[in-house]
């Protein structure tokens, strides 16, 4: 446990003093929403019937974004191998990562989402349920990201291909994740969509470090 | 018999064959020397010995038992210093190494000793990113300090060290192999080392040998 | 049996043995379903000569979720018993399975143009394939990613596995997403019981589809072994080893 | 003329030969687009009112994206400061890299744009416009985003550091691009949009290159 | 007066002083060793010979005239070989050494030659890929041989190379002498060059000169 936490302490602090890492992914999510008032154009009651999607679709991108380098710069400088000479399981180190990750970037997207839905004129009786379920989405896309950015290692790709790889994979999250906020707004019940991100997230929580960590073997024969 | 072995070895990479047939075999307190042409597969045959790569056929023994049949009990005995210094720009040489050394030995005390015997110790709160090329190298064989490890297996580690840094790798190893811990290493320039057995790459490799499997591979 | 041939050679000669026969049998296949399809059955009461579309368009997307769980059978085989014809196999399955799914989708617009008026909605089982589709693709795009060609075949049927997980939840995800939304009314498609005159045709197109899977997939299997092969050779030529 | 086109030669090489390198953004393209039904959800009439406005933000994040690696490659492999060390400007280094750039991912993304137009339901009418405002505009985004490509090198951060830059200079091209597309679709003229995404255009091609150099040789310091 | 030389140059990196008040002078068939311990700034020194780096004090300058007046020209007159080997992975040997030397002379005709005087001509068809750490230092080391220059800055050239391809790099540097070249190189091995000057970078270290510079950087 000790070398678990001082993997996730030492991202943390590779995140906070690399200037404003964490927040990038913030920006970029908000920066991608704003684009839309500007590109539909900005009659209120297409925006608020937009919103929840456009919020979700951007939080998808930007997890996306923020995993391309989730093993990059460690398979770079030679750290992931030695990593894997290390004491500990793969599978550990891998969920430390993601652990860190999730708190650099999926957090501060929960905390900025609401001020977004205001700005698409969303109804407000979908901003705790947005919430709700982006706590419980977003750890999802962090770990099935992890499975594509330990896949991409080497390929000197990037962004381009893991997008390729993953986007369709997050497609249920973002399916379940708009449909409990309008479920919200139109005054249905949520617990069943709330209820199935969580099974979603249950499911990803053994599977997801194990198969990246696999895939991480491959990347360093 | 020899403590750490290996047997028939043979070795593939981008669909060729490295080397194959190849045995070596380390004791207690001894010293092995990769020699050999560029290609001709050291830092190929330091990542078997490490686990990094799987041999296509052959075994690799510790006091007879297959490493890859525990790999975490062999991973705790050993440290490898490859081509790469896995070193953060962000992080001071201090932070760096004290990393490391928690996480082979789960706290990381002996973090400050190790840089002193590398010569580094008074840049200590300076950060990765502004060193050179040859402190880089000196900070990644700091790790060797930090921890007792029965083996280890270094990759070219004099690269980019100046005369004084070599020396100080020369005393470490010196220390290792008196307490009766092993040392493997591949090297260009000479390098003296007592009573340390020569393996050159170059016998091994597959120019003088056509084996089935290099054929059968898809 | 799978170590025998798992020998790359040993294959070469079997499916040298078995290549007219596949070519003979998609040819045959294909000629019969065709002629039953275009010439002697009818045309639909309500849809008109656009059915005939269907001879193509179904065959292919059966084919289209064949051709995928076949890659992760191969990749799953590959992986566990580090087969290597299985690898391979699951490399050359997958552009055929995506101009499948290809096929399907633009069959289906083309359908779709006359019979719903726009060549395309966002019905669930649509998204679906199309969803499908995009897997294909990124499975090819990893495949092709890699300096090394055995780099990319493993992390791709790691890949291809992940995908296979999950391409019930999509399906499943869709279908909700969709029902939600918008009643199915628009889309119903023709009705369950089918007259054997349509029957038929349909079942021998898919059975041509099937052998021309086969078939294709003998001659890239071929071609790759081959390719192996050459680049081995060139290799070992270029290292001073030949 | 000789060194310039020998560039331009080696980067498309590259790029094809590396697998489906310039495939890879418009597939990135086509999935970002194909987020938004099912996020928004399916009904037509909402669809092709955002049709312009979503085509437009998911080109803009495609050649975003694609423009990540411009440099980085040549970067990390030493490849950047032996071409600022040949006798040709940088400058016309930058142009090279950028005709390549634009051939593999503009190009494409134009071609696939019609096809993304009928997914979402848009007016046949926009087509055209569609098709000549991207002709005009991605020519412009490979520009400004070379100029973000060279300021990001040696950041370590990539996809999420550029987007910040990036973005909000492609805004103009967004919304000229979006506004000639509707102007098309409700039958008014599109002449005078097009005529400013052309002058972008003119301006960028002279001040991008130079700016561009100015950051690469502060990259290499 | 000498051909290319360098006058009381300063050198800053991260903020910290490198070297300060440094002076050297080669003449045309001369060669400068540049020796020191690692971080001492011997790689920096080359960069501010190639200009990638400007000096924050002092002057460089070739036939007495200033090289950053005209760098276009300096550039033509110069062969850079630096830490990292810039090699397309997939590009073939062959094709990796003719586009630079396309860059660099208009046309690659030279390439063949460059080749074989580094002994990969019969990687010539090989993607860089598959070479090993040696093989890609031959690969960049061999754009030497593809247009003559009047000067060549390398930066620890011998790092990774095998004794074999040591001696062609000699016989390199003693035919670019010649006919009249010079040649810079840093290195820590020691490298017999007849004839050539040392300078040991450990003497114009921050350490024993106290510059206000140093003092004001924050
Ligand atoms: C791009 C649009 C379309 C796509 C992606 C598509 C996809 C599919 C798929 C995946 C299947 C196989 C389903 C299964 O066997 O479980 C299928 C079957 C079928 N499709 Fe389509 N389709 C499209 C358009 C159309 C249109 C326009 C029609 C006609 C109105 C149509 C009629 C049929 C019929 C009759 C079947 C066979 C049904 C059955 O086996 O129960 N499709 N299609
Ligand atoms: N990642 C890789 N993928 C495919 N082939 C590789 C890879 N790395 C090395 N090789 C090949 O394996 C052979 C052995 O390489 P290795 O790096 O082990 O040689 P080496 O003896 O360490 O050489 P050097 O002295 O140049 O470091 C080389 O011929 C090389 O082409
Ligand atoms: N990119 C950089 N940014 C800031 N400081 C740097 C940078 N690169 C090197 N330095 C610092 O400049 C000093 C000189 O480094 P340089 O690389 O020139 O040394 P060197 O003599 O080549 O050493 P080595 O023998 O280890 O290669 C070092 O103390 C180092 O800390
Ligand atoms: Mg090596
Ligand atoms: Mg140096």
């Amino acid at each position: 446990m000790n070398r678990f936490w001082s993997i996730v302490r030492r991202d943390l602090r590779l995140a906070l003093r690399q200037g404003m890492d964490s927040l990038m992914a913030v920006m970029f999510f908000v920066i991608a929403v704003v684009l839309f008032p500007l590109g539909v154009g900005p009659e209120p009651n297409i925006l608020a019937r937009i919103a929840a999607g456009v919020i979700w679709v951007a939080a998808l991108l930007a997890s996306m974004l923020s995993l391309e380098r989730l093993f990059e710069t460690d398979f770079e400088d030679g750290s992931l191998e030695l990593l894997l000479l290390m004491p500990l399981p793969l599978e550990a180190v891998v969920m430390a990562k993601v652990t860190a990750h999730w708190l650099t970037t999926g957090l501060p997207l929960i905390v900025a989402a609401p001020l977004l839905a205001v700005l698409m004129n969303m109804d407000g009786d979908g901003f705790s349920v947005l919430v709700l379920a982006l706590i419980l989405g977003t750890p999802s896309l962090s770990l099935v990201g992890a499975v594509g950015a330990a896949l991409i290692l080497g390929s000197g790709r990037g962004g381009m291909l893991l997008s390729l790889l993953v986007l369709p994979l997050f497609i249920p999250v973002l399916i379940f994740g708009v449909s409990a906020v309008d479920a919200a707004i139109s005054g249905f019940p949520v617990r069943a969509q709330l209820l199935i991100l969580g099974a979603f997230l249950l499911a990803a929580l053994p599977l997801c470090p194990w198969t990246s960590a696999a895939a991480l073997r491959q990347a360093l024969e | 018999m020899a403590l750490f072995s290996g047997d028939d070895l043979l070795c593939i990479r981008g669909e060729r064959v490295v080397f194959a047939a190849l045995h070596f075999a380390v004791d207690a307190g001894g010293a092995l020397l990769l020699t050999g042409a560029n290609g001709s597969g050291k830092s190929s045959l330091l990542r078997l010995m490490a686990g990094l790569l799987a041999p296509a056929n052959g075994r690799i023994a510790w006091d007879g038992e297959d490493t890859g049949e525990d790999p975490e009990r062999h991973k705790a005995r050993m440290h490898y210093v490859g081509h790469l210094d896995p070193i953060k720009p962000v992080l001071t040489v201090a932070e760096n190494l004290r990393f490391w050394a928690v996480l082979k030995t789960g706290n990381g005390a002996a973090a400050g000793g190790a840089l002193e015997a590398f010569g580094i110790a008074h840049l200590a709160g300076v950060p990765g990113r502004y060193l050179s090329a040859g402190q880089k190298r000196r900070l990644n064989l700091a790790r060797l300090e930090t921890s007792p490890a029965a083996l280890w297996l270094l990759d070219e580690p004099t690269a980019g060290l100046d005369a004084e840094a070599v020396a100080g790798l020369r005393n470490a190893i010196a220390r290792q192999r008196s307490v009766g811990g092993m040392v493997v290493l591949s090297t260009h320039a000479e390098m003296a080392l007592d009573g340390a057995e020569v393996l050159d790459l170059g016998d091994f490799s597959a120019a003088t040998q056509m084996t089935p499997a290099a054929e059968e591979t898809p | 049996m799978i170590q025998k041939f798992a020998n790359p050679a040993r294959f070469i000669r079997l499916s040298q043995a078995l290549l007219p026969w596949m070519a003979g049998l998609t040819l045959a296949f294909a000629a019969v379903g065709l002629y039953l399809g275009l010439v002697v059955a009818p045309a639909d009461y309500q849809q008109g000569e656009s059915v005939r579309i269907m001879y193509i368009h179904v065959p292919a997307a059966w084919m289209a979720l064949f051709c995928y769980t076949a890659m992760a059978i191969a990749a799953a085989v590959g992986l566990i018993w580090k087969h290597p014809l299985a690898d391979l196999a699951a490399k050359s399955t997958a552009p055929i399975g995506a101009a499948f799914t290809f096929l399907a989708l633009f069959t289906g617009a083309m359908w779709g143009k006359p019979m719903w008026g726009t060549w395309w909605v966002w019905d669930a089982r649509l998204t679906s394939m199309l969803v499908l589709f995009f897997l294909y693709l990124g499975y090819i795009a990893l495949v092709n990613a890699f300096d090394n060609p055995a780099r990319g075949i493993k992390a791709s049927s790691i890949l291809v596995l992940v995908g296979f997980v999950n391409v019930p939840i999509i399906k499943f995800s869709v279908e909700w997403w969709n029902t939600l939304h918008q009643p199915a009314s628009v889309l119903k498609i023709g009705g369950p019981s089918i007259h054997p005159s349509m029957l038929w045709p349909l079942l021998l197109m898919a059975l041509a589809f099937t052998t021309y899977y086969l078939w294709v997939l003998l001659l890239r299997l071929r071609g790759e072994i081959i390719a192996n092969k050459i680049r081995v050779l060139r290799l070992r030529r270029v290292h001073g080893q030949a």
